[in-house]
């Protein structure tokens, strides 16, 4: 028997998700409405994908295995510290934006189920910053840089995307919490303080292990 | 194989229907966010860790661990709650520490009620029902493909890891790095090649483009159906109770 | 003999690649258990898959009870009805996470009503003696099994014929004797069973045919007479079985009457020459 | 008998399981070849896992020519550079896109220089007769080949202890025995091997040592006395090996002199009593 706690769920790792209960219930209902037509236009993509040719639906099926996957492998970061990356930078690259977001929030609905990784109710938050705004800001940073040469631009979709997913839960946070002086600026401060800018370090480790898996995965 | 996973197929509420004990448990996680967090939260927790472990026996170890990391969330979010950024820069928030233990409080209560739910409901028995929510078949379908080779890739993926350990790959952070660019490659073409695989094996089997199945009954018992709302009934109770006390 | 299911002078080859043989023939008798012998990458899978229209040969054809097989969706049907395979590994097979779901899956895509795919679910997970794992999820479940679970997702389709591509690899003995049981189990219920293996003392031990595959022809007959030619398998890359190399030792020494069987298990020999 | 390796009082549980085993001890001696016997699901794997490092023994200890092992990064490195573990599924420990560039692995991690690197990488081609294969991708070997790969990355690494998991899993007769050969080979130049398998005729053909797991327990000797014993081989599921019956046999008949050895294959056999 194996355990796949093996590869999961070590305590040390930065948390990432917004956890259940922790959104006041009118934000945590604003936010699934912002995330809702993202996620009906991916499931119409994602339909009209599968209708065309029925096979790619397994396909699918190992795309989102291996996103749950990725997104549960710990990388070192240049400060020395770990985290978990999105991996929503290489899927928008993979599979493009759309049927990322959908992939996207059912891991997301999963890590909630199977880890207690985010919530239900914060669902469509977390679903906001990972499985939209995330890829859709690397896919766009990819298809910028991409006459730079295939693995600069993939560093700088992986990159963004990475940065863009904890950018936009810095601003959740900061909506849902303002600062009692300053208000939503100041909340955004003290979130992007301890969420974004450590994250920085991480979304470069983010960039540089997709670069390297994109580089293999293109000689093998 | 994951522990709340594994504990949802032992549940003994296995036999229960996944719509009442999404009833239970979210009427449970509507009081722990509607309800003023004091005393709100802590009795919606209490209520909430009294059913799961002593009527649907959750293994208390699994909740545990299981909890850790969103309340480790939850707390160093909250630490900025204690400060505050003014014109004059950082300073001590007045109610700082009231305004964190509301949200840790309220924090504490939902999660327990999604451990709850997600500890004594196997996914093999919701996803196939969501359907009936109006949710398109493809996506589920898909949904329930992921929830199936996830498990098979994570294996892949710790054998894998095993395996790069045992050749030193740990042994510093260049070698940390090689391993895991090499790991992050092997496991997409791997998920790749099972999906290849796999569909070669339905093939044999029929597919054409459909994975229907036939769903096992659950039937809804009205007992416990008739139940399910009473643990939420008792959190609005005492807590209104508590409040109305001087 | 009527052969139920048979590959007429057929010829395979893989995108790109050199043909995988060049024209093989072979009748599956029906209600007779026969084991298809080659070492690794002689094209054994590849012969199974043209057998139950995974694969459509480039010549020649198979025949289902006597007629060619059409490769239109109703012709398929009607072949994976009738024929079953079960690869060697499960998880190339199980696609949900629900045993119950998974083993109903092709009596649903049948189009079969409600209670009669709940019927042919209970009546395989019985058949393969797994009835207490209909509710377990299939990533829980030990590579055995799986195994099992996977042949019940063939067999609730009540195929004529089982092809099973090496069934015991993997497999512990004690679950190989367990599921050389449950084979004899559903030939004497009429089912005709063909698995591919390269252990020579398995296939003596288990089937009443043998076809063996080596350089590019098929070798087929009796099992007991096939797999006691030592050039033969020599020529097959394969390793002569016990069975017969100590039958002949003991015959020779007047242990065993001339005409006694080849001993199939070590257990076999406790009483013999008694 | 001097252990290179060996567990002295070993316990293991996976998280939120019970434990595989309580208490289990072995010695692995210098310059042997042993098998690890039992059936799937009793915990051989989690011991191999065990003695190389990949696991760490909830109590108990692993020891290192004498000295138990340290799980510092240091002692690890120590333990993996002595001992190396091959997986059953070559797959899970090919993740580099060339040959050479898998084997290279272990010694590049190792910080050696490249001149180093490279002649280490030649030796483990060149011992496991795989020179040829040293370009080519490795996603478009065989299986066999695949195997000798993964047994050649930890080659390089020079261990003293090769630990194999299965290692004919899969194979072909013919495959089995050119590993069988290939270890022979790699024991007469110092090193020692463990290997598990459940095949008892295997093991009594390879193995000076067996070891059987059995109802969490250990029961160690050399093979050619331990694997006669039928009633350990029956408590620990396995099935007995042909050898020592046929050898009972001939013995009791006269036909082989009461101290000759058990044959160890069939061709044995052909010149047997005459």
């Amino acid at each position: 028997m194996t355990t796949v706690h093996e590869v999961l769920e070590r305590s040390g790792v930065t948390p990432v998700h917004i956890a259940e209960g922790y959104l006041p219930v009118t934000h945590a209902v604003a936010w699934s409405a912002a995330a809702a037509p993202f996620i009906v236009h991916g499931v119409i993509r994602l339909n009209r994908q599968i209708q065309a040719a029925p096979e790619d639906k397994l396909l699918l099926g190992a795309s989102g295995a291996f996103c749950f996957v990725l997104s549960a492998l710990k990388i070192p970061s240049v400060t020395g510290s770990c985290s978990h990356p999105t991996g929503t930078g290489l899927g928008a690259i993979l599979f493009r934006p759309p049927i990322m977001t959908v992939l996207g929030t059912i891991t997301l609905l999963f890590q909630a189920l199977l880890l207690a990784h985010g919530g239900l109710t914060t669902l469509g938050a977390n679903a906001f910053s990972m499985a939209v705004a995330g890829p859709w800001a690397g896919y766009a940073a990819y298809l910028l840089t991409r006459r730079l040469g295939l693995l600069p631009a993939v560093f700088a979709g992986a990159f963004v995307a990475d940065l863009t997913t904890y950018c936009v839960t810095s601003v959740q946070l900061a909506l849902a919490f303002p600062d009692a002086e300053s208000g939503f600026t100041g909340a955004l401060a003290k979130f992007g303080g301890i969420f974004a800018v450590t994250q920085i370090p991480l979304a470069v480790s983010e960039g540089l292990l997709t670069v390297l898996v994109v580089r293999l995965l293109r000689t093998s | 194989m994951l522990a709340i996973d594994a504990a949802a197929y032992r549940s003994p509420w296995r036999r229960h229907h996944p719509a009442a004990k999404a009833l239970l448990a979210g009427g449970l996680l509507g009081c722990a966010l509607v309800l003023p967090p004091w005393p709100g939260a802590p009795v919606t927790a209490a209520i909430t860790l009294a059913v799961a472990l002593g009527w649907a026996r959750v293994p208390p170890r699994t909740l545990l661990r299981a909890a850790r990391t969103p309340l480790g969330f939850a707390l160093t979010g909250s630490l900025t709650f204690l400060v505050t950024v003014g014109p004059d820069g950082l300073g001590w928030a007045d109610g700082g520490v009231r305004r964190a233990a509301d949200v840790v409080a309220r924090c504490t209560a939902a999660l327990l009620c999604q451990l709850l739910f997600a500890g004594t409901t196997p996914l093999a028995d919701t996803l196939p029902r969501l359907t009936r929510l109006g949710l398109p078949v493809t996506l589920v379908e898909v949904a329930a493909l992921i929830y199936r080779m996830l498990f098979v890739v994570l294996d892949t993926t710790r054998r894998i890891r095993d395996a790069q350990a045992g050749r030193l790959g740990t042994r510093s952070l260049r070698a940390a790095w090689r391993s895991l660019g090499g790991l992050g490659s092997a496991v997409f073409i791997r998920s790749f090649d099972r999906a290849r695989r796999l569909e070669a094996g339905l093939a044999g089997r029929g597919y054409t483009g459909s994975l229907s199945v036939a769903v096992a009954e659950i039937p809804l018992k009205t007992r416990f159906l008739a139940t399910a709302p009473l643990p939420a009934a008792l959190a609005i109770l005492t807590t209104l109770t508590l409040q109305s006390l001087p | 003999m009527t052969a139920v299911l048979s590959a007429h002078d057929v010829a395979y080859a893989y995108e790109g690649a050199d043909p995988v043989f060049a024209g093989l023939s072979l009748d599956v008798a029906a209600g007779r258990s026969l084991a298809l012998l080659g070492p690794n990458g002689v094209g054994k899978t590849t012969l199974l898959r043209l057998l139950t229209g995974g694969l459509r040969p480039a010549r020649g054809e198979i025949r289902l009870d006597g007629s060619p097989v059409s490769y239109s969706r109703r012709g398929l049907t009607e072949l994976r009805t009738r024929v079953q395979l079960v690869l060697q590994d499960p998880d190339d097979q199980l696609f949900s996470a629900s045993v119950t779901q998974d083993v109903s899956f092709g009596p649903v895509n049948l189009g079969l009503p409600a209670d009669e795919v709940r019927a042919r679910v209970v009546e395989a997970l019985a058949a393969m003696e797994i009835t207490e794992l209909a509710d377990r999820p299939t990533h829980l479940l030990s590579f055995g099994q799986r195994k099992r679970v996977a042949i019940a997702g063939a067999l609730a389709l009540r195929p004529a014929v089982l092809v099973l591509d090496e069934p015991t690899a993997g497999l512990d003995p004690s679950g190989v004797e367990a599921l050389l049981a449950t084979l004899a189990d559903l030939q004497a219920a009429d089912t005709t069973i063909v698995a591919s293996t390269h252990d020579v003392d398995l296939a003596h031990r288990w089937a009443q045919d043998a076809a063996v595959l080596a350089g590019g022809r098929l070798h087929t007959g009796p099992a007991a007479g096939l797999l006691a030619d030592e050039a033969l398998l020599h020529a097959a890359r394969l390793r002569p079985a016990w069975g017969p190399a100590v039958g002949r030792l003991l015959r020779r020494h007047g242990i065993l009457p001339a005409d006694a069987p080849d001993p199939r298990t070590p257990a076999d020999l406790a009483a013999t020459g008694d």
